[in-house]
């Protein structure tokens, strides 16, 4: 600590609370000591949205759990349907037709670029940077009104379900989402010239909450976090699932590990997801979108992995014979980011730059909580 | 107050009540993604003067936003008792009527109106914009016939 | 790959390993409590750098937790669950904090909810729930339905 | 040098003030804020809103009361037979009853407008779900 010493025995650490009503904290009350402008240690204290979703998944059935399961991270609700999904299918030991794979994958992208765009709207609302992130809210009803039409849900689709998806795509649905796609690569160029190459927003977010990949690693980081200090690691690459295997697209990494390359990590996402989606949308197989399921699942249990936007979202599920899971353990990405990096990279920041490091990591609180 | 002033004035208080509502910036879980419409461009609230603030003590309208946890509703009985009266409240989303999703939640609290008097309840889970739109255009129209609120 | 570190493993800890095997791609081990942290150090030794998860299981009939150890090595690629059982009652087993510093918060969570004790752990206060009387809630003995039913909805 | 380093932030300055600028191009595009009382963003068909009861066609099976995670839905008396009643306060419009119902006496239909005042009026009987208000 650079505090100096005659002052070291009167030294009283002064506590800031980054408090739960804190308009960039988004119910995370971390309790700061701070020694002038500088952060000694920071303590988080979470909790504020803990439903106890473990518990409560023990006592519905899979169908029931698939409903529930989208109220975990509430910013990308799509990839908790397809961690569930594929751990009961694992279970059960059965495999989703071709074209639901297909649909699964083309929502998961369309929920993970609506997720980087959400976090944009709130990355530039947390800096002030108010224009961008009235034009980023204003983007999201685009890809909203895509899951409108094709789930009948805007917000919690409840569309993945053991077996399959609940019902087909609508006719035309490609050429919408091709139309979309469209527009949300021009609107880059523009978040562009107005956030990402902003003179304030470069100089806040660069040369701030610095950590090379051994540190990022022991930590438990995953996803763009991790991929900003350097390292190639996306389940969707290592662990292919769903119809990833099919589709081939760059990992962003970034060399610094501070919070700017992290920001470009997921602006990068954005672009590689909507290559994506052009390439699942060319040739989405015909067929059956779901095969019957009986309730009941096999005695065992099973492990699956898959790449959530803000990193790997694991989930364990143990099952005894009935239709309801004996236990689920999900380990949400943002577990590691709130409680375990984000004390890290702020011990010895300063003070105005601990909402840019937090929201350089990209945390969902209720996917922390569960 | 209704004896010193004419009822002409009244009116024109309740009638300014209504157009200057000031919601407080403590959005809690679901409820405020569907905010996003009306905090920004989609739908924007400040057309109808309604404005968010930072401080309890500059709002009027406590927005629930969705499930409570034992932990937050301290928080929250805590931001309602700092707001000044007239005090108005909203809630989002079934899980603050009844518990809604997490009806057998151990931590979260299933009827919000033991702690905060609500007097919207906005159906949805979460609810749509227009229905958060919906529940803001009657809560007006209730100051504007003369509801003191808390 | 993952054949040389079966064997590997096979050599080194033949009496505290009970089961090795390969499932689709991912290591199961089997560990008794004895043996676990030598495992799981000459694993990290190995590669296996990243500790996803570590989960508690509660089998109340055989009055024994499970718990597992999730890990994944970024340079090969690969995936390991390493399982130990340990007593119900006066569950205790060492922390693995100076292995994977991230550790930390995933056993100071499972202390939370099932009151597994981590010796080593350099803090386990409370994570989510705040003045919490009843007995930690993930356990399969605490009904979550009842207790509502009771403190909520005020029937007995 | 001195004179290209000052010249060259300069125009770093500028450039930081004037590529910003580029949002005036929205002083022309038509504004995205729609007037809420007269436009507003439709639901779309297929939307899962407010329930529709058909009750000729309910048998007073039940089987929509099991399948609803947020037990939202009770069967009760209506004109002699046992009819569902949904209490839209705990619905979570999954539509789960809806697709497993054997008859499709339950639909969801597009209407998503639902405040209200008071508790008790969350209720929707057997006469008020077959009826759409």
């Amino acid at each position: 600590m650079k505090s100096n010493p005659e002052k070291e025995e009167t030294f009283v650490p002064f506590h800031l609370p980054f408090g739960p009503q804190h308009p960039a904290s988004g119910h995370f009350y971390g309790s700061v000591k701070v020694d002038g402008e500088e952060v000694v240690e920071l303590e988080p204290y979470p909790g504020y949205l803990h439903r106890g979703l473990e518990k409560l998944m023990e006592y519905r059935t899979h169908i029931q759990n698939s409903v529930l399961v989208d109220r975990i991270c509430v910013l990308e609700p799509f990839s908790n349907e397809m961690g569930y999904v594929n751990v009961v299918e694992k279970i059960a030991g059965i495999e989703a037709p071709e074209r639901a794979q297909s649909i699964r994958t083309i929502m998961a992208e369309l929920g993970r670029i609506l997720s980087h765009i959400t976090w944009i709207a709130i990355v530039s609302l947390a800096l002030g940077l108010d224009s961008g992130a009235r034009i980023a809210l204003g983007d999201r009803e685009g890809i909203l009104r895509l899951n409108e039409v094709a789930t009948g849900g805007r917000i919690y689709p409840c569309y993945f379900i053991p077996g399959g998806v609940r019902r087909d795509l609508p006719e035309g649905f490609e050429e919408k989402t091709l139309e979309e796609l469209d527009y949300l690569k021009s609107q880059l160029n523009l978040y562009d010239s107005l956030i990402f190459r902003n003179e304030t927003f470069v100089t806040r977010m660069s040369g701030v909450g610095i950590f090379n990949a051994k540190e990022a690693i022991a930590l438990g980081a995953t996803g763009p976090n991790l991929r900003g200090c350097g390292v190639e690691s996306d389940v969707r690459k290592d662990e292919p699932y769903a119809a990833y295997p099919r589709v081939n697209f760059r990992v962003m990494t970034m060399k610094e590990g501070d919070a700017y390359s992290r920001v470009l990590c997921r602006r990068g996402e954005i672009a590689e997801s909507i290559s994506i989606l052009r390439q699942l949308l060319q040739d989405t197989p015909k067929g059956k979108f779901r095969i019957k399921m009986t309730t009941r699942t096999p005695k065992g249990n099973a492990y699956f992995c898959c790449e959530a936007a803000r990193g790997e979202l694991c989930f364990h599920m143990v099952s005894d014979g009935t239709d309801k899971p004996y236990r689920v353990k999900v380990r949400g990405p943002s577990f590691s980011h709130t409680l375990s990096e984000f004390p890290y990279l702020a011990r010895g920041a300063q003070i105005a730059d601990i909402p840019a490091i937090y929201w350089s990591l990209d945390p969902c609180p209720p996917d922390m909580d569960r | 107050m209704e004896k010193l002033r004419p009822k002409a004035m009244i009116k024109s208080i309740h009638e300014a009540r209504a157009w200057s509502l000031w919601v407080v910036n403590y959005f809690n879980s679901c409820g405020f993604i569907e905010l996003f419409p009306w905090l920004g461009s989609g739908y924007d609230m400040e057309r109808f003067g309604i404005r968010v603030v930072g401080s309890p003590r500059h709002a009027d309208v406590l927005i629930v936003a969705g499930y409570i946890t034992q932990k937050a509703v301290k928080r929250v009985r805590r931001i309602y008792d700092q707001m000044p009266s007239p005090k108005y409240a909203m809630a989002l989303g079934s899980c603050c009527m009844t518990g809604g999703m997490y009806w057998d939640s151990y931590s979260t609290v299933k009827r919000i109106d033991e702690y905060v008097p609500v007097d919207v309840w906005v159906l949805g889970c979460p609810p749509r914009p227009e229905n958060v739109g919906h529940g803001l255009m009657m809560l007006m129209k209730k100051i504007k016939g003369g509801f003191q609120g808390h | 790959m993952s054949e040389e570190i079966i064997s590997s493993l096979k050599s080194e800890f033949a009496d505290s390993i009970l089961k090795v095997f390969l499932e689709d791609k991912k290591i199961l081990v089997t560990v008794k409590k004895e043996g676990f942290y030598d495992v799981l150090s000459s694993l990290k030794g190995m590669g296996f750098d990243h500790l996803s998860d570590v989960t508690c299981i509660d089998y109340i009939k055989e009055q024994e937790f499970e718990i597992f150890y999730h890990l994944w090595a970024h340079k090969k690629k690969l995936r390991v669950s390493v399982k130990v059982r340990i007593p119900r009652d006066s569950s205790s087993i060492r922390s693995v904090t100076d292995l994977w510093t991230g550790a930390q918060i995933h056993e100071r969570e499972n202390h939370e909810m099932f009151g597994v004790n981590f010796p080593g752990n350099p803090d386990l206060s409370p994570l989510f729930l705040e003045d919490w009387e009843e007995i930690p809630p993930l356990r399969k003995d605490f009904d979550t339905r009842k207790f509502v039913r009771r403190k909520y909805y005020g029937e007995e | 040098m001195g004179m290209m380093a000052t010249f060259r932030s300069i125009v770093k300055r500028l450039r930081g003030i004037l590529k910003p600028l580029v949002i005036s191009r929205y002083l022309t595009t038509k504004p995205m804020t729609l007037r809420f009382p007269e436009e507003s963003l439709e639901s779309v068909q297929g939307y899962r809103g407010r329930h529709l009861l058909e009750p000729e066609k309910c048998i007073g099976c039940g089987i929509c009361v099991s399948v609803c995670p947020n037990n939202a839905i009770e069967l009760v008396e209506f004109m002699g037979q046992r009819y569902p009643q949904i209490h839209l306060g705990k619905c979570c419009f999954c539509a789960l009853c809806a697709e497993y119902c054997p008859r499709n006496a339950l639909k969801m239909t597009r209407l998503a407008t639902i405040s209200i005042f008071d508790r008790p009026s969350a209720v929707y009987g057997p006469e008020e779900l077959s009826k759409l208000l």
